[in-house]
């Protein structure tokens, strides 16, 4: 087993700057990733970070921006905290050496985004992530903080308090991926969660192939709820064989979206008579996926971006990197031939629930970056706002967990007798499958050994059960090492049966059919149904690759656990919030109901049955109150 | 980290001098070639040719100073060579002799040959 | 850019409403065919992928696996894969293993030649799979590990030692004369930005490196993506004088610049086309002119 | 890592066909220079013999000129010599930071300028000897 005060889960631009914090705070800390560092998608970020640091602006600015571009779903003491301290957290990265783009007088650039009233996206290039990635790590190293690269976290080992509130986080456990050996992580004092996003839950998404949601699907399982898992972000261009991203850029500079019937369909159809082409991204999406729909697609799957009118001068000097991007990933050359495109998923606005401190109602338990929900997005996150909530919430969960003194939080965490229950009604049972047998692929078993899948099974070994609250926080994480080693072993015994792969296809297919950015309830539910089925099928999985050695037949296997609880979560929330707000489309309401709705979708896995509720929003900030208002701009 | 390159040696006079004797070179070896083979056929080389080149002063000097340079960059470029493929240690140190000696035999046993050339007889050898 | 114009949901519906025509259901009808003749196809492909075919490409894939019978000897495996329009050699990897068999195994993650994950050596150049149009190849396309690395499984090799390389320049900003105020920037001109700018773009994808001779044959050279991290530093007027000396020894022993013998080899592979050749010989002068001044 | 498979000497050196001019370039330069440093030795051995007698060194030089091999093999030298030269050119271009753009043209320039020069200067080098 490895000890250490602090264990972060990832490396990303989350993960990085926790584990920099922590170190800082007199913590010995050490990352386990399941990637190197510097694979970590915060790489593919482009555009900025959004910080208010000229003259001119102001936090206060900046945070009523988010919380109008939030749609009045994010969390004041979030969002205030995040644009208070992102100007200075953005300065310590330029004396990090970070490689800001530059102006004449030497001081970083900063550029205008969508939903901003200020141009107060600071950036490096088209390539803002990467430098913001490498100059992290860079400090990562400078520092000595050891690295525990290619070991995918499985499980978290908490207690077994019947309360989530009342469990502590002990480590967790991980897979060498290399090697192929298991083993326990205790943390003394903390594990950070900082896995990244989900977009594997789609098909088609900008997301790297490794952001499967595992933090939080892990963190569920252990008992945290998970906030606002409806609201996912879709990016209307996008190449539809990877995913990769096409930048607002070119509609920006006057490229026109085609159907088959080579129709101008923004305006031909009325989807935005007055923006076309530069409507918001959800109005796009939804545009182009309507198209598709009625059978205006091209090969019923996409649409054209032509920019080939703008002239091969213009297009150089703007827009070469598209050129470059479509001719790498598509094989298509965009001077001379229109570009397909797709609405893509982009960015998860919910996850893990977390205080303005990053840290969830689990003791010792953190999280940050896109796999946590401080709420500072909402129901829609602002181009530029996701980077600054690495390292803004990167590094107060780092400090918390190393223990050092934070001011109290104002958003409470966990499921809290007052709080609203909520109600959906679903065409199948969510949650763990209860199948007989010796499964353990589904979750975990119960502490005492029994299996009997009747019963309430949880990740984690937190079930309840009598006697084993006596167990040393060693005692705990070995416990959690039993269970996965365990899990492992049946995976690989096992000789017949199912491959993830095809459960994984299946399940992808289905959220990008009918939980997309057009959400209606007779889709909502068949994803339902189509979950369920991959539960069951999942039940029967088996890995085909028996080698200890880097098995990433193992990894996708166990991965594709936390798709499903994901990809149900999602759907959940989605298929109970009856109305329009930010991302979150629904047929069937098409408007935004403050009066019913101005509240946080939460899921608790509860043992196996996940328990649907609602919290608050907090629109009292400091010293005002946002009021909701027609978000428009 | 940097500690495990922390002997490090200062190769770049040598890698600098092996691009100046380089550039030296050019000039007088394809100044060489030429007068040896295309003024003068090799074929038609006489010793008393040889030597009445070699008893002008500057000519002379030129080609020491060729006799030198070459030397100096073509053993340099081996011993270069060598190292780059891997040779450490004492068996490094042992080549770098090696090449030394061999280089001064050279340059003695050509400087005694256009001394022949020359009619100098002031060298002990 | 608004969620809550009344207008828009009402254009939405309203465009839906006047579509349900028999011109649209005949539209739907054909899709479905579409759809069905596809899945037909698709399935088609699956079954009776035949060398021959006309719109597969055919994979050589080196295998070798430590622990699987008949593995540990190294060898090729031919995959069938079936075209589409844009496909790259990652998405036929990805492909192959999830259609014919899972335990084909490679690192990839970003898709999008930024993680760095996925540097291959196919058709005899070190290249990103992701990068990689299947239809710039002449088939078979040979998919091998990548050169002078050890291999770990299949087209997995060992990275530590390239790790090692890269954290043996001091890879980090070092500076001292940052301003006092926290919130404000150290200023830096956007010609010496211009001029670092390029080395920033690595990825650590290691193409380079195995891509080098010299590197092949000195375990200990520092390599073309660690000299040019150095020269990131180097070259950066935030950082001092002293700093650039202390730099500078780094990258003047033994195995450091010296060793680079121009082959460009880097330079050419290089996903990112950061010219490394170019900084390399920079750095020699740059060390040839720092000595002079001791001389 | 305890197990991981070395492909060893083939995977080092088995790649030539997959080289690229820089690194031919590379393989050209350290031969020619290794023939141009036995040249160097041999040749003042050669001329030493002048340390012997004039006559001694007169005959010798006739002797070995006279010999077709020989001047094929001073062809062969000439050819040396020209590539090392134009390379050797080509490479303190490179030094200095000019042209790397074009270094597999330059290249390939050295090459058929060698290729040019000995040509033209083969009736030269075997004139008299037949
Ligand atoms: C194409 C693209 C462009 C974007 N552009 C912008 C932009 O311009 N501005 C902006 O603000 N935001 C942008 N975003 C959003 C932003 O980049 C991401 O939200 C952010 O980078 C996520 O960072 P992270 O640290 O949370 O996660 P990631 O960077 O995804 O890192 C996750 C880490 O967790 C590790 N991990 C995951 N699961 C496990 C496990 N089970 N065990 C161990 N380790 C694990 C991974 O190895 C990885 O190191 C963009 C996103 C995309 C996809
Ligand atoms: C006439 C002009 C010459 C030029 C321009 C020239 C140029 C060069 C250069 C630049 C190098 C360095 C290559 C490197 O380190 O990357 C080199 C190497 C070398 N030169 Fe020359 N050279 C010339 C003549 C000679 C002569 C006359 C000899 C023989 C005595 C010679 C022998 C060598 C050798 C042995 C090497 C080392 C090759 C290796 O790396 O293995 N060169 N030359
Ligand atoms: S320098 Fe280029 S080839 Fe080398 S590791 Fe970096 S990106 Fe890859
Ligand atoms: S290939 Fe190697 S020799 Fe130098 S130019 Fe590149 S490092
Ligand atoms: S998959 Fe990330 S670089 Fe190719």
């Amino acid at each position: 087993m490895y000890e250490h005060d602090v264990i972060v889960v990832g490396a990303g631009g989350a993960g990085l700057r926790a584990a920099i914090a922590a170190q800082e705070a007199g913590a010995d800390v050490a990352i386990v990733s399941k990637l190197h560092p510097v694979r970590s998608h915060t790489g593919a970020a482009e555009g900025g970070i959004n910080a208010a640091i000229r003259e001119g602006d102001s936090w206060e600015d900046h945070a009523y921006d988010t919380m109008k571009g939030s749609d009045y779903l994010g969390d004041a003491p979030a969002v205030e905290a995040l644009c208070k301290e992102s100007p200075k957290e953005t300065m310590q990265l330029e004396h990090w050496g970070m490689a800001f783009s530059r102006e004449e007088d030497g001081t970083v650039s900063q550029r205008p985004f969508g939903g901003l009233s200020f141009p107060r996206t600071t950036y490096a290039g088209a390539e803002t992530g990467h430098q913001l990635l490498h100059t992290m790590y860079e400090q990562l190293v400078k520092r000595g903080i050891q690295v525990y690269d290619e070991w995918y976290v499985t499980r978290l080992a908490v207690t077994d308090e019947a309360d989530p509130e009342e469990r502590t986080c002990h480590g967790v456990v991980a897979y060498d991926i290399q090697s192929g050996e298991v083993s326990g992580f205790r943390a003394r004092d903390g594990v950070i969660l900082a896995t990244g996003g989900l977009g594997q839950v789609y098909d088609h998404t900008t997301n790297a192939v490794s952001n499967t949601g595992d933090g939080v699907a892990m963190a569920y399982r252990a008992g945290v709820p998970i906030e606002d898992m409806e609201f996912i972000q879709f990016h209307p261009t996008t190449l539809p064989s990877t995913g990769v991203l096409i930048s607002e850029g070119v509609r920006g500079e006057g490229g026109i979206l085609y159907n088959e019937d080579g129709e101008r369909f923004m305006f031909e159809y009325g989807y935005a008579n007055n923006a076309g082409e530069l409507a918001s991204r959800d109005v796009v999406s939804r545009a182009e996926l309507t198209e598709v729909n009625e059978g205006r697609g091209i090969e019923d799957e996409y649409v054209h971006l032509d920019m080939r009118h703008l002239g091969e001068e213009r297009i150089l000097d703007r827009l070469e990197n598209i050129l470059h991007l479509a001719e790498d990933f598509e094989g298509v050359d965009g001077l001379e031939e229109p570009m397909p495109v797709k609405p893509g998923q982009h960015y998860a606005m919910g996850g893990i629930e977390t205080d303005e401190n990053g840290e969830t109602c689990i003791d010792g338990l953190y999280a940050a970056g896109e796999c946590a929900c401080a709420s500072v997005h909402g129901s829609n996150r602002l181009g530029g706002n996701a980077l600054p909530e690495l390292i803004v919430f990167g590094k107060r969960a780092g400090y918390h967990a190393a223990g050092r003194e934070m001011e109290d939080a104002e958003i409470q965490t966990g499921q809290r007798g007052e709080w609203e229950r909520g109600e959906v009604d679903t065409p199948v049972e969510p949650g763990a499958v209860s199948s007989g047998g010796d499964v353990v692929a589904d979750g975990g078993e119960r502490t005492d050994g029994s299996r009997s899948s009747s019963e309430p099974r949880s990740d984690g070994g937190a079930a309840a059960s009598g006697g084993s609250s006596s167990l040393t926080p060693e005692g705990y994480v070995e416990r959690a090492l039993e269970a996965e080693r365990e899990r492992i072993e049946y995976l690989l015994g096992k000789d017949e049966g199912i491959q993830q792969a095809e459960i994984r296809a299946d399940v992808q297919m289905s959220m990008t059919r009918n939980v997309n950015v057009f959400r209606e309830e007779g889709g909502l539910k068949q994803a339902l149904r189509d979950i369920r089925e991959a539960r069951e099928r999942y039940e029967d999985v088996y890995v085909a690759d028996k080698s200890r050695t880097f098995n990433t037949d193992l990894v996708q296997t166990i991965e594709m656990q936390n798709i499903l609880d994901v990809a149900e979560a999602i759907t959940l929330g989605a298929l109970a919030r009856k109305e329009f707000r930010g991302a979150h489309w629904r047929k069937e309401a098409q408007e935004r109901r403050d009066e019913e709705w101005l509240k946080h979708t939460m899921l608790s896995w509860n043992d196996g049955t996940p328990e649907l509720w609602y919290r608050p929003v907090i629109l009292e900030g400091e010293s005002k109150t946002y009021e909701p208002k027609v978000r428009s701009y | 980290m940097a500690e495990r390159y922390s002997s490090f040696e200062r190769g770049g006079r040598r890698w600098l001098w092996q691009r100046i004797t380089a550039a030296f070179l050019v000039v007088v070896l394809a100044f060489h070639f030429f007068l040896l083979h295309f003024v003068h056929h090799a074929d038609e080389v006489t010793f008393a040719m040889s030597s009445a080149r070699m008893e002008t002063w500057t000519y002379y000097s030129l080609m020491v100073l060729f006799l030198v340079t070459a030397t100096f960059h073509g053993v340099n470029g081996v011993f270069n060579a060598l190292v780059n493929q891997g040779l450490t240690g004492s068996r490094k140190t042992a080549v770098k002799w090696t090449l030394v000696a061999a280089s001064l035999l050279l340059v003695v046993q050509g400087i005694r040959t256009a001394n022949a050339w020359a009619g100098i007889t002031i060298l002990p050898f | 850019m608004s969620t809550q114009v009344p207008e828009q949901s009402e254009q939405e519906s309203s465009a839906a409403e006047s579509e349900t025509s028999v011109a649209q259901e005949e539209r739907m009808r054909q899709k479905r065919d579409r759809a069905q003749a596809r899945e037909r196809q698709r399935q088609k492909e699956e079954s009776e992928i035949s060398p021959d075919d006309e719109d597969t490409y055919q994979l050589k894939v080196f295998r070798y696996d430590p622990e699987v019978a008949g593995k540990q000897e190294p060898r090729f495996d031919d995959f069938y894969v079936p075209y589409h329009k844009g496909m790259t050699v990652l998405d036929a990897l990805m492909y192959a293993r999830d259609n014919y068999d899972s335990s084909l195994t490679f690192r990839h993650s970003c898709r999008q030649a930024i993680c760095g994950s996925d540097a291959l050596f196919i058709n005899g150049r070190q290249k990103l799979g992701c990068k990689t149009q299947l239809s710039d190849l002449d088939e078979p396309v040979r998919v091998e590990p990548l050169p002078h690395a050890e291999v770990v499984k299949d087209l997995v090799v060992d990275m530590e030692h390239f790790y090692d390389q890269m954290h043996a320049v001091e890879p980090y900003f070092q500076t001292n004369d940052l301003p006092d105020d926290e919130l404000a920037e150290q200023k830096q001109s956007r010609e010496n930005r211009e001029k670092v700018k390029m080395s920033t773009r690595c990825i650590w994808c290691a193409a380079c490196m195995s891509s080098c001779n010299i590197a092949a044959g000195d375990n200990e050279y520092l390599g073309p993506a660690a000299i040019n991290k150095a020269y990131r530093f180097t070259m950066d007027e935030r950082e001092g004088e002293d700093i650039k000396q202390h730099r500078m020894e780094i990258l003047e022993q033994e195995h450091g610049v010296w060793r680079c013998q121009t082959q460009f080899s880097c330079s050419t592979v290089c996903p990112k086309d950061i010219p490394l050749t170019e900084h390399i010989q920079e750095l020699k002068r740059e060390a040839v002119k720092s000595n002079l001044k001791f001389w | 890592m305890s197990q991981s498979y070395n492909r060893g000497l083939i995977e080092d050196f088995g790649r030539w066909r997959e080289f690229s001019a820089g690194m031919w370039a590379w393989v050209f330069h350290k031969f020619t220079g290794w023939v141009l440093v036995g040249y160097l030795f041999t040749h003042i051995a050669v001329l030493s013999t002048a340390l012997q007698s004039p006559d001694a060194y007169t005959t010798t030089i006739r002797t070995l000129e006279s010999l077709l091999v020989v001047r094929i093999m001073e062809v062969g030298l000439l050819a040396v010599a020209v590539f090392h030269i134009l390379n050797g050119l080509r490479l303190l271009f490179v030094d200095l930071g000019v042209g790397l753009e074009s270094q597999d043209k330059s290249f390939y320039a050295s090459l058929i300028l060698t290729g040019a020069i000995v040509v033209a200067s083969v009736p030269t080098f075997v004139a008299g000897v037949f």
